[in-house]
């Protein structure tokens, strides 16, 4: 259920120039939330800054009570945050929006986070080993001390590939090319193991129809889905990567927001409709995660 | 107990405190907050003849304790409204008053037909001050002839209690008031929102994609209180009064101000309980000051 | 180092960042914070033909992010202005624009006529939006035909650069800002105060003894933003853009917007370094992002 | 100097119910300020609230570097400071406005203190000792509980009157009663010491101008001024009965300010001038405190 939450601060921590993580003590919160999820933060009592500002839900932990956020300090909203000590009563609003989804089957999950993308992929990791998936997390950022939840993903059983677009860690440039490396790689291993076999049983005409045969081939990896969280042009890439690859995706969106549950109608994405109609959905109620199929991609 | 009951030019509530249109969607939303029969009167989101997808994002700006918008009345339609919103509305025993917007006089026109004997709407509100939209909207409302059009016109075709919603943009607020009652406009709600801009010094470009959009919150309230009180002196139809009401203080000025009713409009983002914390400390309030009804404080400070 | 320096119509200015009207005195209480020859232009209280009194007290109110006065242009009048004021600001080095106010037209013709010549004097700015005098005032600004008689007077009396303080009070405020510019005006600077009220719900009553009284401060900034955006647009005379300006980032935007100078007002209350603080974030700004003149950025939001 | 000053918060605790002290780490204020004025302290960094508030300075020790502030919570600025924590940096701008005057000579005054106005005699009381003077502090609020300040003029060496509306303490009403009945005793004794004196030396007609021979009476007391501080209604009681023994007084007034020192206008006061004619003087500037004798009381 949503609902306004009194939250206790119990850590606020600078992870690297700009970049924090915050815990707070929010017991149903942190039983109800779900990874892909959010919450809207009271800045103070005062009106201004006026409105509440949203951040994924990065770490549930339902035992202890505590929810996580990983937050950067972009303008007056996140400054402040910053300056909150531990012992602080913060007003949160939560949890918000529809989250990601999955299936009970054991197969092998993708994941692509892009600078604070990362966060709400840190929660959904947990749930997606806890549920037995295989994991491979792709992380990317501007440079290395921006990267973050690495050791995090390890812990929990996940591959790790980075890409930093300074090269200061990992692959240099964008996240998309070793993601898509990976993809081509692990198709081309199924259509030759599969081209193999049927060579071996004498049906052997591979070459004619690579594209198709790459897009069959994830298919068969066990690949089903690809998990992606970054700002829109990050997603848009992403998401173009996984078309190829006939990969499903679930994306989740940031947008401005005033309300956060779905009755301002301010944080407008376009979404086609089976019928290739567009509908106007809400990123905060309707979303923050639609799947790169279904959105309707300006620009 | 202080009697909280209002009757607005046939408009009978429960209690004086609606939610502006807008801010409360089609009251689902709020519905997990609190029961949405606790609201004096929800205006509904404004509704449009045919469905409307709204302008593109970013719709929403902060400003200094206020917030621009420029959402462009994104809206199902007034069919789906009758089909689907406003009886799961009656259902959950809201108070309903349906907020339309038309591109053309026309439109005003079939809107109000449709709605007319509409089993539990409750009255319609006709928003002549849309800054959001290009075709009509505010235009409707910054001229006292093209106001006075309008409200004859949908008059013609309701028998609801009619309330014209004004727009702050203008002179002389009293002259659009006065033009509109002399049509037949039953209650007058005010103010919409201030046109207003925000510029990304990142981008070096306004940072909604409308670039200009609709001021409200406690940014605006000073205005909104002082044209409550110049039209409540101007004419003698019931008011209701809006623009950044946040807490039972600021409702009661409103009063005091002229209005015999006030609107909570983007407060409720920033509170989704916003409306009922009001509703109670106004009656805290008005024990306290050993007012028997809230009608008691309407016009307390006009002269 | 980045280039401040403006010349708006021949009112040329080391920096252009204004001291606005009534929100700086004559220069005395801010020069015990930094010398006043900073302070790119300093637009004077608002000066009558006669010593005035002002409005009874209370004339200040704060309001959500913002505030309320009724001052009534207290002040010396023209002949004390001339005789002690302004000998001592250009004794500062300070650049000196005289804000004149009449309750009629023939108020303004003398106080521009005293004006003329006066040592030291960079420009004339004529206030036709005060909303806090009963005679004149803003009355003058509200309506297009009564605005450009004003300026057409004035001018007739100065060779000084002649700036018109346009009232944010208005339906369609580039209606005004074409009327006086036909007549004259060298300069536009807006926006001036708009009208609003807070009620004392202890007493019941208005808090100001003038009842309402001008708004300024952050609040008003999307609405002063927009105006001058539409504004630039319109006419093709330079802009001095202000409401609710307290850092650099606000003045950026002004500039973007269209404004050729921006002025603090307010902000100099809450924080007497204000203009200073500005002007330093202004000047390193435009060296981080690579302009070589703060008049480079001047309209970049426009089309 | 006027200034703006970052000063550290020392102690900020609760005399009674809505009333606190709060103690500031700021040398070059306590150095500067005088009794009488006072600062205005900005709220939070944001622009709601956006005024400053103003406080009498209540304390002012130049060796500790410590001023010392009392305040009363009664609307939302004032709230909020309640709230703060030692170890906070609170911004004020001071010492603003022109204070209380006394003259070198080592004769008798009268100090009356209204509600928060006892706040100020604080500081003053403590100069005037120090300068050698007789005081005598009259204090007045609504109930015993809203009352404080009195060990502390005791420790001075000041006589102390006291008065509450509910008679919860001293005199039940109004502090004027036992100030006029004070300086009436004053005035007496001595006219009856002049009158005994003289009928001593066969000159008596003392009955037939009493009220002169009061006004006279007192001014051989040794009671040259006396100085108020409190709501505007009290210090126009308090002022009227000074001027019926032609007791000189310094009255310090509140107005609502914007900015505190003297530019924005707001704070007007009606004052005469020597020639009967009225001008409008800046209670934050010229002020707060004017004389009885000048100030044009309206209503
Ligand atoms: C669903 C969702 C989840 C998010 N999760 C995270 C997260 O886990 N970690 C994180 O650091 N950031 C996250 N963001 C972005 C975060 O909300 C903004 O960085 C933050 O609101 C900026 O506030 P500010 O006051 O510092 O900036 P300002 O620029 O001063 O904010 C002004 C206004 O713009 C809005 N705004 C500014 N940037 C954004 C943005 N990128 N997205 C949405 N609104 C914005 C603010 O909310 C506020 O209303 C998320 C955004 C959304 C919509
Ligand atoms: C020179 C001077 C000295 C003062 N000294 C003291 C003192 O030592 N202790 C103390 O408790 N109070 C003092 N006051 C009154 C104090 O300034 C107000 O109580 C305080 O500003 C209220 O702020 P708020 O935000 O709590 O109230 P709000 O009502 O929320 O304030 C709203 C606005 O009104 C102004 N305001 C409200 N009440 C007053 C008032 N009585 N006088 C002036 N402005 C007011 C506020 O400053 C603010 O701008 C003094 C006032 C002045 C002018
Ligand atoms: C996001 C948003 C959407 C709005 N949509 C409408 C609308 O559809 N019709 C209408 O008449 N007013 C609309 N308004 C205006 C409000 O009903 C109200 O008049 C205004 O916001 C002032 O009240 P507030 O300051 O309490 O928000 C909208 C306001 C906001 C903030
Ligand atoms: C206390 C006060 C006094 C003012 N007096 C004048 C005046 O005498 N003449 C004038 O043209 N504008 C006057 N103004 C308006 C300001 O010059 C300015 O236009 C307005 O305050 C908006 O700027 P701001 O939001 O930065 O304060 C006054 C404003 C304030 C707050
Ligand atoms: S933020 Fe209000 S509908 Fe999404
Ligand atoms: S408060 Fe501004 S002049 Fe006194």
């Amino acid at each position: 259920m949503k609902a306004i939450h009194q939250a206790s601060l119990l850590k606020n921590k600078a992870l690297a120039p700009h970049l924090y993580e915050m815990e707070l003590l929010a017991p149903t919160l942190a039983a109800e939330g779900k990874p892909g999820q959010f919450v809207m933060v009271r800045i103070n009592e005062n009106r201004d800054p006026l409105l509440r500002r949203p951040f994924g839900l990065a770490g549930l932990d339902p035992e202890s009570g505590r929810i996580r956020l990983i937050y950067q300090v972009v303008g007056r909203g996140t400054q402040q945050m910053s300056q909150w000590r531990t012992g602080r009563t913060v007003d949160i609003l939560g949890p918000l929006g529809k989250g990601f989804t999955w299936t009970g089957e054991s197969d092998r999950v993708i994941l692509a986070g892009g600078g604070l993308g990362i966060a709400p992929l840190l929660p959904l990791a947990q749930s997606l080993r806890d549920a037995g998936k295989d994991v491979i997390v792709f992380l990317g950022s501007r440079s290395e001390a921006l990267l973050f939840g690495i050791d995090a993903f390890h812990e929990m059983g996940c591959q790790v590939q980075l890409a930093t677009e300074d090269g200061s860690c990992g692959f240099k440039g964008f996240l998309t090319t070793p993601l898509e490396h990976f993809l081509c790689a692990q198709a081309l291993d199924s259509v030759f193991l599969k081209a193999k076999a049927a060579s071996e049983s004498g049906q052997g005409h591979t070459h004619s129809h690579t594209h198709v045969n790459l897009r069959e081939g994830l298919a068969q990896t066990g690949y089903h889905q690809l998990y992606a969280c970054g700002p829109a042009p990050f997603l848009k890439a992403v998401s173009a990567v996984a078309q190829r690859y006939a990969l499903p995706s679930q994306l989740s969106f940031e947008e401005r927001m005033a309300c956060g549950i779905g009755a301002c109608m301010g944080c407008a994405i376009q979404i086609k409709n089976e019928d290739g109609t567009i509908k106007t959905c809400r990123v905060c109620s309707d979303g923050p995660v639609f799947t790169g199929e279904e959105v309707q991609w300006n620009g | 107990m202080a009697d909280l009951n209002v009757n607005l030019a046939g408009l009978q509530m429960a209690n004086p405190v609606l939610a502006a249109s807008g801010c409360f969607g089609f009251g689902r939303e709020f519905n997990d907050f609190f029961p949405i029969r606790q609201v004096g009167g929800i205006m509904v989101k404004g509704l449009t003849l045919a469905p409307c997808a709204g302008n593109p994002t970013p719709r929403i700006a902060e400003t200094p304790a206020g917030m621009l918008n420029s959402i462009g009345l994104q809206n199902p339609g007034v069919d789906a409204f009758l089909s689907t919103e406003l009886p799961w509305l009656v259902q959950q025993e809201a108070s309903v008053v349906a907020n339309i917007n038309g591109h053309s006089l026309e439109d005003f026109e079939e809107i109000a037909r449709r709605l007319q004997g509409a089993p539990g709407l409750k009255a319609i509100e006709v928003n002549i001050s849309c800054p959001n939209v290009s075709h009509g909207g505010m235009f409707f409302g910054t001229d006292p002839a093209m106001a006075a059009e309008v409200t004859r016109r949908v008059r013609k075709h309701t028998t609801l209690p009619l309330i014209i919603k004004l727009s702050p943009n203008v002179t002389d607020i009293t002259e659009i008031a006065r033009a509109v009652v002399s049509e037949g406009a039953d209650i007058l709600s005010l103010i919409n929102t201030l046109l207003g801009m925000v510029i990304d010094i990142k981008t070096r470009k306004p940072l909604l994609a409308r670039k200009v959009g609709g001021l409200s919150g406690p940014a605006v309230k000073p205005v909104a209180l002082r044209m409550v009180w110049q039209v409540a002196q101007a004419v003698d139809v019931p008011i209701i009064g809006m623009g950044g009401i946040t807490n039972a203080q600021d409702a009661i000025e409103f009063f005091m101000a002229g209005a015999s009713a006030v609107a909570v409009g983007c407060s409720s983002f920033v509170e989704p309980m916003s409306i009922p914390q009001i509703i109670h400390e106004l009656s805290a309030w008005l024990d306290q000051e050993g007012y028997a009804s809230v009608r008691d404080i309407v016009g307390l400070a006009l002269e």
